[in-house]
């Protein structure tokens, strides 16, 4: 039971990570319905960013350790916001009007672009963060120890993801983005101003994205450049299970992906965890075609 | 003339960090023989391919080797990367000499001119339960990462263990590599309560396995094997973690005190600063200094060069110990040793 | 033939000359010094181009958004690695069963999924592809050798002769894509390829107008990887190792980058998206470190400069010309329904 | 003996009763006209008809068979063609292209044939375009058989989903809103059009908000509201029926 | 005929899909205050027109002036907040919001809460149905339905200048009435009206002037009740 709950905590605590990275993910992907397989490398860069602010600011031992996380995860998604909004503008702007997928073909280009500049700047070669920035004692649960950094990362997982829940949900903007994702043209014609909309979405979704890079150094402790692309995949797969533009439903699918890997990995085989979990995720949608919590969906003939 | 010798590496990819360090290896050593004049007065040129880590690449980057008609290739990194170009090589009739590929297959199917510097995986797996069984463990889990050279070695354990019966199996699974958590194998293993964990994988997980076997508050010790070479991972993991880590490995030359790899390291350390910093890269210069004997004997011909390696090399003096192959083309003698990380993060050779 | 006759086929036309051109070049390039690398690499475009069409079936004519192609294409190889190295079957008479063993397959994982939409369909394609990849890695069955792959494999041999150099394997090769784009051409200008497309347009509007969309969607996912099947038997004996690393989800991307770049699922756009992508891929190694970085940078160049794709979608042409106003009309111009309030097209 | 009836049918979404037992019959030759308020539930009672929905309980007949419950390209085999109120053309495809898709039905060519270009299939291909552009012509589209369907303004799509329709050999053909976004003239043509379809034979039903053309062309009307029938009987008796009166048509005081 | 009290001056608009040509060069103009029906048949230009007031197509020559102002190279969104709001064809309702939200986003730029608050209430009287389908989504609405969502939703957003293409489109003959009276309703409340229609004698009905658009050009243009009486005009437009 012991090792049950540990394993749950284990899933959990990625699987909040996955959950924040498919955020990220739904809120582009909601809008311009674009794979945007850049998303991951946007996390990585995160990650990379923090590091790198970290290490040329001397931050550890000068500032205390409580405030360190909040310092780099506020810059670094400072820094993957300015890259998502750019990366927008050049790659995917003039591709609008054409066929969605082919946007998705650029985003895979960008993808391989972001991955190898990382290596051409920060070396091929794994990356780490230092081991003891944070040390927080664990905290019992259930009977059980468990890693109090797993609380911070859940926590921050579902609290950004009531915020950006309720924001989108429940205001003007919010429905504006929404609108958007459904008819542009339509949108124009009651005043949205597209385009800021768009660049807004991925100043947000990037934002997110880069904060989840910094967790994940801080937390796990190493990182490479071509971490993002699987956990861009992990988390597109997590927020279509969850339901298309669905943002708890993206917070959900990353959530039950994280466990469902840890499960499978605690209790069948090490080798066949991601075989098990995407088996799972498939059969999910065989019983609800529209993901966990559903898409809106309205096809009246 | 010039000798044109070939060389195949993962210049990007997984493992460039690796396939790098040869390069900059092999381009020194060239260039401090062709200063000493070259192989009878023949400055040596080298062609170099980019296998990217990965089969794919490999077969392409071999074809295009094998079309330039070098007679040998150094080269490379990795038993599936190697494995995939075997066969073409093979058919164009160049000598190919492993440098980091443990696989037992490689040398089990009868090629006739391939050879390599690495030692096999059988004959790690052989001293890896040798050493289990001195450090005086019981149990002992099994863990790899599904990479041929991974599991491969951990098969190998494993039936050398049910051979001798003096320790026991009591995990044998799998880790997805390049991923960040593992707390969920780490909690699997600590379940199954071993005296050892042996991990046949490379440094990069054994960094985070030992970063992350303290936070989830599993005592037993972790041992590797010889991918785990490699000074990063005292980075990822950071000294404290990696205090005590203990891995099987052939010696590093900055252990050996021969001549040769005296003078290769004083070179290596004038020319880039540093040491190098993985055994592999270090196993390419012993396929450079054997090829070089054999061209010097026989000519650029690769037919000579095969049959020189396998009949009349004896006990070269390499890098990392004394080089012969024996007729499979594998390197003969016994190379592992046992490492043992101390406090400050240095790799310590222990005694025999 | 008939075909040919009645209706303008340019882009047929357009295909033999392709393929003659390619054959005089691969003449050249054998003798030339140098130019079996470049051989190997058109053989790897060509057999990128054949796996491409394939998923065109699938993904350009009918809409189903597969981004998992890869495996049809690693279980076709690696059924033919199995029977031809454990079994010693020689490689051309595993082909049917690379291919059928690869559609059947193909028809099994997606009867439970065919009705999911769009973006849903592309997650199940990506995990059953990451499934079978991991499965091929865990030695399933003990038959795939796990990580390592089987090697070994025999080159083809077709009426007494070894398909061994990179010449040889071209004829081979491009053989194979000259038949595949020549009966997915026929395909496509049929009955059948139309219903594709309805379905790929408005599955409603197709099935009100007697298109069985269930059965269209399953036969295209299976022939679409019947296809990849063989062409996994093609790519066996050429590479003659293969193991699960080859089969890795970004070529199945690269494979639905080739299409879409591709326009429309034409056929034409396709073979160049294949040079442009895969052909780059092979050529930026050039570059050492820099090579990935250009080859992503490109990708997003070649994207924006043609957002439409290579080739414009070429609509079918009838030879229809000759029946306007040959029938008795219902309603009509003396109503100026449908006369003359059409814009008209200014240079 | 009537070609289509519809006995007690009911279609809910969620709580909202869409159909709420309606019956009605439509004879062969005929043009029977659907009328009722907008969200009465019309085009609803075409889905059913058409396969694209199943009713929750009640039978649709069509020539003696029960057919509800099945997929509607089975449905469009038996005879029953129809158009979409939101216009579904394929539009990125040509004129002769969405017919052809009408003549899909009845056509045979499978994989195989296609793929090889047996002689046959080129026969029926052949034959089929021919038919294509006769229903092309018959709409009067025919001259620009190969533009692309998008293109076409409101009205000629219109006219084109009839084409597409038509070319599946229908006995019975549904029409969804045909003379929606035609000027008074252009219905008048449309009305004619009609005329023609019932004189080869062929059954129309349709639904359609321009009292003009349904008084003029329909034998007989059928009046929903809420879901449910309210009226039945000739455009005479639906004229002056005050249900209807006061439901949909009101009063026509200054026309 | 330019003058200078026009409120939305046109002059040699010219508008053009890729190469197709659509408007020739079409002036017209419209007084603060009145409503303006354009007729023409299917593909004459009509919708291209209202396009091209409302910023969604860019006319490749000619002007058009909101109140004195150049406005052909505006920004939609900038053209709505001016005031100009637009029901477009096809209703283009957001199908999967609720028609809630549909009105909601209607206000996007009308900050004015107690505004908000007032039109809806006078939408709702205008059409009771919106009210009974709040929470339904706007894509599951009948044709009419969405039909009268769209023109509530142009009105939450307080124009000055309406432009109502085709609202009548698949509505009961009832509420077509109602609408067109709505039209008027709204004209009278201050609001000026271009009304693009197929029911051409129901739209002279309500209208002060009209315009006939035929293939791109201008034809004919006048008085509405002129118009209504012009024999070429009943010939081609009012089933004759
Ligand atoms: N898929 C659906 N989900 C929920 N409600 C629906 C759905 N389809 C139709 N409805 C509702 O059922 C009722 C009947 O709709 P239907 O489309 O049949 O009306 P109609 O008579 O065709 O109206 P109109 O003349 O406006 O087209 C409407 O109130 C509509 O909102
Ligand atoms: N996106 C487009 N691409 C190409 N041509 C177009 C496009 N939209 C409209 N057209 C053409 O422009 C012309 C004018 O179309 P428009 O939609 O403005 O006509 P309309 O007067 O509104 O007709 P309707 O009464 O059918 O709505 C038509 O010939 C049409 O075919
Ligand atoms: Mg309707
Ligand atoms: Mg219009």
């Amino acid at each position: 039971m012991d090792i049950f709950i540990t394993q749950l905590s284990n899933g959990l605590a990625i699987g909040s990570i996955y959950a924040l990275v498919a955020l990220g993910y739904t809120m582009v992907y909601g809008i311009l319905r674009l794979i945007n397989f850049a998303h991951g490398d946007l996390f990585t860069i995160g990650a990379y960013f923090g590091l790198t602010i970290l290490v040329s600011f001397a931050l550890q031992g000068n500032v205390s350790p409580l405030i360190i996380p909040w310092i780099l995860i506020i810059m670094a998604a400072i820094g993957v916001a300015i890259i998502g909004f750019l990366l927008e503008r050049v790659a995917y702007r003039p591709l609008r009007n054409a066929n969605r997928l082919a946007a998705v073909v650029s985003a895979f280009g960008a993808s391989i672009f972001f991955a190898n500049a990382l290596k051409l700047i920060y070396s091929p070669n794994r990356q780490s963060y230092p081991a003891d920035i944070i040390n927080l004692p664990n905290i019992p649960i259930f009977g059980v120890d468990i890693q109090s950094k797993r609380l911070i990362m859940f926590g921050t997982a579902v609290l950004l993801m009531a915020l950006l829940y309720w924001y989108i949900n429940h205001t003007r903007t919010g429905t504006a983005i929404r609108a958007v994702a459904i008819d542009q043209g339509a949108a124009k014609l009651m005043g949205i101003n597209v385009n800021k909309i768009i660049s807004l979405v991925f100043i947000i979704g990037p934002a997110l994205g880069g904060a989840a890079g910094v967790l994940m150094g801080l937390f796990y402790g190493q990182i490479h450049p071509e971490m993002g692309f699987s956990f861009g995949l992990k988390a597109f797969v997590a927020a279509i299970i969850g339901g298309i533009g669905n943002i708890p439903g993206a917070m959900l699918g990353g959530l039950l992906l994280g466990v469902v890997e840890a499960i499978a990995g605690g209790y069948v085989s090490g080798s066949w965890k991601d075989a098990i979990a995407f088996g799972a995720l498939i059969v999910i949608l065989i019983f609800r075609p529209t993901g966990i919590l559903g898409e809106r969906v309205a096809d009246k003939i | 003339q010039d000798v044109r010798i070939g060389l195949m590496a993962g210049l990007t990819g997984p493992y460039a960090s690796e396939g790098q360090d040869t390069k900059r290896i092999i381009e020194l050593m060239i260039e401090d023989l062709n200063a000493k004049g070259g192989i009878n007065g023949n400055k040596v040129q080298l062609v170099i391919e980019d296998d990217g880590s990965s089969p794919g690449t490999a077969a392409t980057a071999a074809t295009r080797l094998a079309s330039t008609k070098v007679p040998a290739v150094i080269g490379t990194y990795g038993s599936a990367v190697t494995e995939a170009s075997q066969d073409i090589f093979d058919e164009a009739g160049i000598v190919q000499i492993g440098t980091g590929s443990t696989s037992i297959r490689l040398t089990e199917k009868g090629y006739e001119r391939f050879f390599r510097t690495a030692p096999r995986d059988d004959e790690q797996g052989r001293v890896a339960e040798e050493s289990l069984n001195k450090l005086g463990f019981k149990t002992v889990a099994i863990l790899h990462d599904s990479t041929a050279y991974a599991k491969g070695l951990a098969d190998e354990l494993k039936a050398q263990i049910d051979k001798n019966g003096r320790v026991n199996t009591v995990f044998f699974d799998a880790l997805v590599p390049g991923e960040s958590d593992y707390s969920v194998v780490l909690t699997k293993l600590k379940s199954a309560n071993p005296d050892a964990i042996f991990f046949t994988g490379y440094y990069p997980e054994v960094g985070l396995l030992l970063r992350q076997k303290k936070e989830i508050g599993l005592d037993a010790p972790i041992i590797g094997g010889d991918a785990s070479n490699h000074v990063d991972l005292i980075k990822i993991a950071g000294k404290d973690a990696a205090k005590g880590y203990r891995f099987i490995s052939p010696p590093l030359p900055t252990d050996l005190d021969t001549p040769v790899t005296k003078e290769f390291l004083a070179s290596y350390k004038a020319k880039y600063g540093t040491y190098p910093g993985s055994i592999w890269s270090v196993a390419s210069g012993d396929a450079f200094i054997a090829l070089v004997e054999a061209i010097k004997a026989k000519g650029a011909d690769s037919e000579a060069i095969a049959d020189y390696l396998h009949n009349d090399l004896k006990d070269v003096q390499g890098l990392s110990g004394k080089i012969s192959f024996n007729e499979k083309g594998d390197r003969v003698g016994d190379l592992y040793r046992l490492y043992e990380v101390d406090g400050d993060g240095n790799f310590v050779l222990q005694p025999e | 033939m008939e075909a040919l006759k009645q209706t303008r086929h340019i882009g047929f036309w357009t295909g033999i000359v392709f393929f003659a051109l390619m054959a005089v070049l691969a003449i050249a390039l054998e003798s030339s010094s140098g130019g079996n690398t470049w051989l190997r690499t058109l053989n790897n475009i060509g057999i990128f181009t054949a796996l491409a069409l394939s998923l065109n079936i699938i993904l350009g004519q009918t809409g189903l958004f597969n981004m998992g192609h890869i495996a049809f294409f690693a279980l076709g190889a690696y059924v033919t690695a199995v029977l031809n190295s454990v079994l010693g079957w020689p490689i051309i008479y595993t082909l049917p069963f690379a291919a059928c063993i690869t559609a059947l397959f193909a028809f099994v994982v997606a009867l439970p999924v065919i009705h999911l939409r769009g973006d849903y369909l592309l997650v199940v394609t990506i995990g059953i592809s990451e499934i079978l990849r991991i499965a091929f890695v865990n030695d399933i069955f003990g038959l795939t050798q796990g990580p390592n792959g089987i090697t070994g494999i025999q080159r083809i041999e077709l009426f007494g002769y070894r398909f061994m150099s990179q010449f040889a394997q071209f004829y081979l090769i491009w053989g194979f894509v000259a038949i595949t784009a020549c009966l997915f051409y026929f395909l496509e200008h049929s009955r059948f390829g139309r219903a594709l497309n309805y379905i790929k347009y408005d599955e409603v509007a197709a099935s009100g107008n007697g298109v069985n969309i269930v059965r269209y969607k399953l036969i295209a996912f299976a022939l679409g990887a019947f296809w990849a099947g063989m062409v996994g038997t093609i790519y066996a004996p050429f590479i003659r190792t293969i193991s699960p690393g080859l089969f890795e989800f970004k070529e199945s991307v690269l494979l639905f980058a080739i299409v879409i770049l591709a326009g429309g699922g034409n056929i034409v756009g396709i073979v160049l998206a294949s040079f442009l992508l895969v052909g780059m891929r092979d050529v930026l190694t050039m570059f050492g470190d820099w090579s990935m970085l250009l080859f992503g940078l490109m990708m997003v160049v070649i994207m924006i400069i043609r957002p439409q794709g290579i080739m414009k979608p070429r609509r079918r042409q009838y030879n229809a010309g000759h029946l306007v106003g040959k029938f008795p009309s219902g309603i009509g111009k003396k109503a100026g329904l449908s006369a003359g309030n059409q814009a008209e097209v200014v240079e | 003996m009537s070609l289509l009836s519809l006995q007690n049918v009911i279609k809910k979404f969620g709580g909202l009763t869409a159909v709420n037992d309606v019956s009605f019959t439509v004879d062969e030759q005929s043009v029977v006209g659907l009328i009722g308020p907008n969200g009465a539930g019309k085009t609803t009672v075409f889905n059913l008809i058409t396969g694209n929905y199943a009713p929750l309980s009640g039978t649709v007949t069509f020539r003696g068979q029960v057919i509800n419950g099945q997929k509607p390209y089975k449905i469009v085999q038996q005879g029953i063609a129809r158009t979409f109120q939101n216009i579904r053309l394929f539009q990125q495809m040509s004129l002769l292209e969405n017919v052809l898709a009408g003549r899909h039905c009845r056509m045979h060519a499978g994989l195989f044939a296609s793929m090889f270009c047996l002689p046959w299939q080129q026969r029926e291909e052949k034959s089929a375009v021919e038919r294509a552009m006769q229903e092309l012509a018959f709409v009067g589209l025919d001259a620009g058989y190969d533009n692309e369907a998008g293109n076409l303004s409101y009205g000629n799509q219109r006219l084109l989903e009839i084409a597409r329709a038509l070319a599946t050999d229908p006995k019975l053909i549904i029409l969804d809103e045909p003379a929606g976004g035609m000027n008074d003239q252009e219905t008048a043509a449309l009305t004619e059009l009609i005329a023609a379809i019932q004189k080869r034979g062929i059954t129309v039903l349709l639904i359609e908000h321009d009292m003009n053309l349904v008084m003029n062309i329909c034998q007989k009307l059928v009046v929903l509201e809420y879901g449910a029938k309210i009226a039945e009987g000739t455009p005479e008796e639906i004229k002056s029926n005050p249900k209807v009166i006061e439901a949909y048509l009101g009063t026509s005081d200054d026309e | 005929m330019s003058n200078t009290s026009s409120y939305i001056e046109i002059k040699d608009l010219v508008v053009k899909y890729g190469k197709v040509e659509a408007l020739h060069g079409i002036s017209l103009n419209v007084k603060k205050g009145e409503i303006v029906t354009i007729l023409g048949a299917n593909g004459a230009g009509k919708t291209t027109l209202l396009a091209s007031i409302s910023g969604l197509i860019r006319p490749s020559s000619g002007t058009i002036l909101f109140d004195g102002q150049p406005i052909q190279n505006i920004d939609s969104a900038e053209i709505v907040k001016r005031g100009i709001i637009q029901s477009p064809e096809g209703r283009r309702v957001f199908s999967t919001l609720t028609v809630w939200e549909n009105l909601l986003l209607g206000a996007y730029t009308n900050h004015d809460k107690q505004k908000e608050k007032d039109i809806l209430e006078w939408v709702f009287t205008l059409f009771p149905r919106l009210k009974e389908r709040l929470k339904q989504l706007a894509g599951t609405l009948s044709g009419g339905e969405q039909q009268m969502l769209a023109i509530g939703r142009s009105l939450m957003g307080d124009p000055k200048l309406l432009l109502l293409d085709e609202p009548s489109l698949g509505l009961a003959p009832l509420v077509v009435r109602q609408i067109l009276a709505a039209a008027k309703e709204i004209n009278e409340r201050g609001v000026t009206v271009m009304l693009v229609e197929q029911n051409a004698v129901a739209a002279l009905k309500i209208a002060n002037r009209g315009y006939v658009i035929e293939v791109g050009r201008i034809v004919m243009d006048g008085e509405a009740h002129a118009l209504m009486h012009n024999p070429e005009i009943q010939k081609a437009y009012l089933g004759g």
